[in-house]
């Protein structure tokens, strides 16, 4: 059971470090703004939604997994907020940058 | 090399850069930023103290680690206290500089 | 070299990186956007050093509350910086501080790699006494305890420092409401953030509180999230700063220093010593010294945020 | 077990690391914001797999506080010292 757990963590942690791999590389490549904030919200909701995920099977109580996901939910809505805000600020210089 | 010696480096790296920091930059506010940085890592150098005090179970020498907050609050104070007076300054005279010979003009403040 | 170490070089190189970059950027603005990513970075450091408090009070102050005074200061400047850019000084004493700044850091670097290792500890002493206040916690039992006088001192300074900035408000706004008037649009992003955010942010603050006895946590970091809530709040223009001259908050911002200090002279009249607790009650004393310390800390950043008073009641 | 979250914590620094040359570059400021984002994300994803490879439960306590502070520097830079969002009242009301 437990090394059923070991390798589905291991394919969780290893899917969200693709995403974060994939965001980066979209913030540094992607030609202008809103298509780079695109890639950001990968990185953001995917990459740590699936870290979280994989660490979750690790999770020695019920309490420090419900910690994890508490933690996933405020990035969550912190990069919802974020996302509007960087935006509104792109489409005020243009939406060129 | 050990987490304590690659910390402690980076601590004395960062002291020396923040105090070229505060001796170079004009900004009064560029020299609050350059003082934070310089404190953070006179912190870590306690952090390497403490870590170097690990002992009966525990990750690090308690009593260091307490000193680093109780100074993590005063720099935390004195960074608020700086930035109130700098602001205060800029106000009063629309400028934001410490030297007392060469205020610039506070041509486009309508306050001054 | 292991994998760890590898992991603890580069995490260090990212640190200086960005420490260059607030010392050098030509737009204080964003040296101000280094000092937030430089603050996030800093509890990383402190996990692997073991020092858990430390991380969360870096990650609550460095991270957030000193980032977003920075940041507000820098966009505030902004129009100042090039008159005062041109006031650099020369190559001679940008040379002087360069080799005096090298010096000194290559000193603290031989240090570093001189001090003993493993070095003098007082960890044993902490946990051998630690029955004395009930407390699992060893550096809760230090701040609350063992060095008492410390933090009852660090609680005046704050207070100190929030007298300074009050006492730079013009007479005629004395007694009025710290700050600008932040508005919003109420059904906008940042009013819905700030109606969703804090409840969940006080849960998290007197949790933070809660576990200090036993775990990494404490007054002051639990205090650190409940200002930053409050914060929110009137970033959001969902509620306005309170006049200064207001009694209950004047009375909050005494409350934590007070018990320490009424505590602390009680163990004076009990005959053992000053900030002395009697042992069967150490630990609902310190509870009860953190909760009051906890509103302190969460009344006085923020109000030290809010910056000075420059509006009437 | 410990190897593989060693490696992946060390793998989402390098990324990380990536990310800050955006936030260096720039060039404009909703460019920084994303990097600022994305390194508050990165930051709290290694703090967690760090948590896993030390054992030491707190440091999710530390990626808590982070993901519940790192939005105000975002503010903080939206607001831009000023006392109100840029553009409010018009944007929300065409439903954005």
């Amino acid at each position: 059971m437990s090394a059923a757990f070991n390798i589905m963590t291991i394919i969780a942690v290893s899917a969200g470090a693709f995403f974060f791999f994939a965001g980066t590389i979209g913030l540094l490549r992607f030609p202008d703004t809103l298509t780079r904030l695109h890639a950001l919200t990968k990185a953001d909701n995917l990459g740590l939604g699936f870290v979280v995920l994989g660490l979750l099977l690790q999770a020695p109580s019920i309490r420090d997994g419900l910690k994890l996901v508490a933690v996933w939910l405020l990035v969550l809505l912190a990069g919802a907020t974020v996302s509007q805000l960087i935006a509104r600020i792109a489409r005020q210089d243009g939406a060129s940058g | 090399m050990n987490a304590a010696v690659v910390f402690g480096l980076c601590g004395a790296i960062a002291i020396g850069l923040g105090l070229y920091g505060l001796i170079t930059n004009p900004q009064p506010l560029r020299k609050i930023l350059a003082f934070n940085l310089l404190g953070s890592g006179a912190f870590l150098f306690f952090g390497v103290v403490a870590r170097r005090g690990a002992a009966v179970g525990l990750g690090g020498d308690p009593v260091p680690q307490a000193l680093v907050i109780t100074g993590i609050v005063v720099a935390f104070a004195a960074t608020a206290l700086a930035v109130a007076l700098l602001l205060r300054l800029f106000e009063m005279t629309g400028a934001a500089t410490i030297r007392a010979d060469t205020r610039s003009s506070p041509a486009d403040d309508p306050e001054a | 070299m292991t994998i760890a170490s590898t992991y603890e070089v580069a995490l260090a190189m990212i640190v200086l990186g960005l420490a260059a970059w607030i010392i050098t950027a030509q737009k204080s603005f964003a040296a101000a956007g280094g000092f937030v990513a430089y603050g996030l970075l800093l509890p990383l450091v402190w996990v692997r050093l073991g020092g858990i408090d430390v991380a969360l009070a870096e990650a609550a102050i460095g991270g957030g509350l000193s980032g977003v005074l920075l940041l507000g200061a820098a966009a505030r400047l902004g129009t100042t910086e090039t008159a005062v850019v041109a006031e650099r000084p020369g190559v001679l004493v940008r040379l002087l501080a360069s080799v005096l700044s090298a010096f000194i850091a290559l000193s603290l670097a031989a240090v570093v790699l001189l001090l003993p290792d493993p070095g003098p500890t007082l960890a044993p002493a902490a946990v051998e006494n630690s029955a004395a206040t009930g407390l699992g916690n060893p550096v809760t039992n230090v701040l609350m305890a063992f060095r008492a006088m410390d933090t009852l001192l660090e609680k005046v300074v704050l207070l100190l420092a929030l007298i300074g900035i009050w006492s730079l408000v013009p007479d005629r706004f004395w007694g009025g409401r710290p700050g600008m008037r932040h508005e919003a649009d109420p059904r906008g992003v940042l009013a819905f953030l700030a109606r969703l955010l804090p409840p969940l942010g006080i849960v998290i603050g007197l949790y933070v509180l809660w576990v200090g006895a036993d775990h990494p946590g404490g007054a002051f970091q639990g205090g650190t999230i409940l200002a930053a809530m409050w914060l929110l709040v009137m970033m959001a223009g969902l509620m306005d700063a309170p006049p200064i001259s207001r009694r209950w908050l004047r009375l909050t911002l005494i409350a934590g220093p007070g018990i320490f200090l009424v505590v602390g002279l009680g163990g004076l009249w009990l005959g053992n010593a000053f900030l002395a607790y009697p042992s069967a009650y150490a630990k609902p004393l310190i509870v009860a010294i953190e909760l009051a310390m906890t509103l302190t800390v969460a009344a006085t950043l923020g109000l030290l945020m809010a910056g000075v008073p420059e509006r009437r009641a | 077990m410990t190897e593989f979250f060693t490696g992946a914590l060390g793998f989402i620094l390098a990324m990380f690391a990536l990310g800050l040359v955006r936030v260096l570059r720039g060039p404009s400021d909703a460019d920084r914001m994303m990097a600022a984002q994305l390194i508050g994300t990165g930051g709290i994803a290694a703090l967690l797999l760090l948590g896993a490879v030390t054992g030491e439960q707190a440091a999710v306590d530390v990626a808590l506080t982070i993901a519940l502070l790192a939005t105000f520097a975002s503010i903080a830079m939206a607001k831009k010292g000023t006392s109100r969002l840029d553009g409010d009242r018009r944007d929300t009301m065409e439903g954005t």
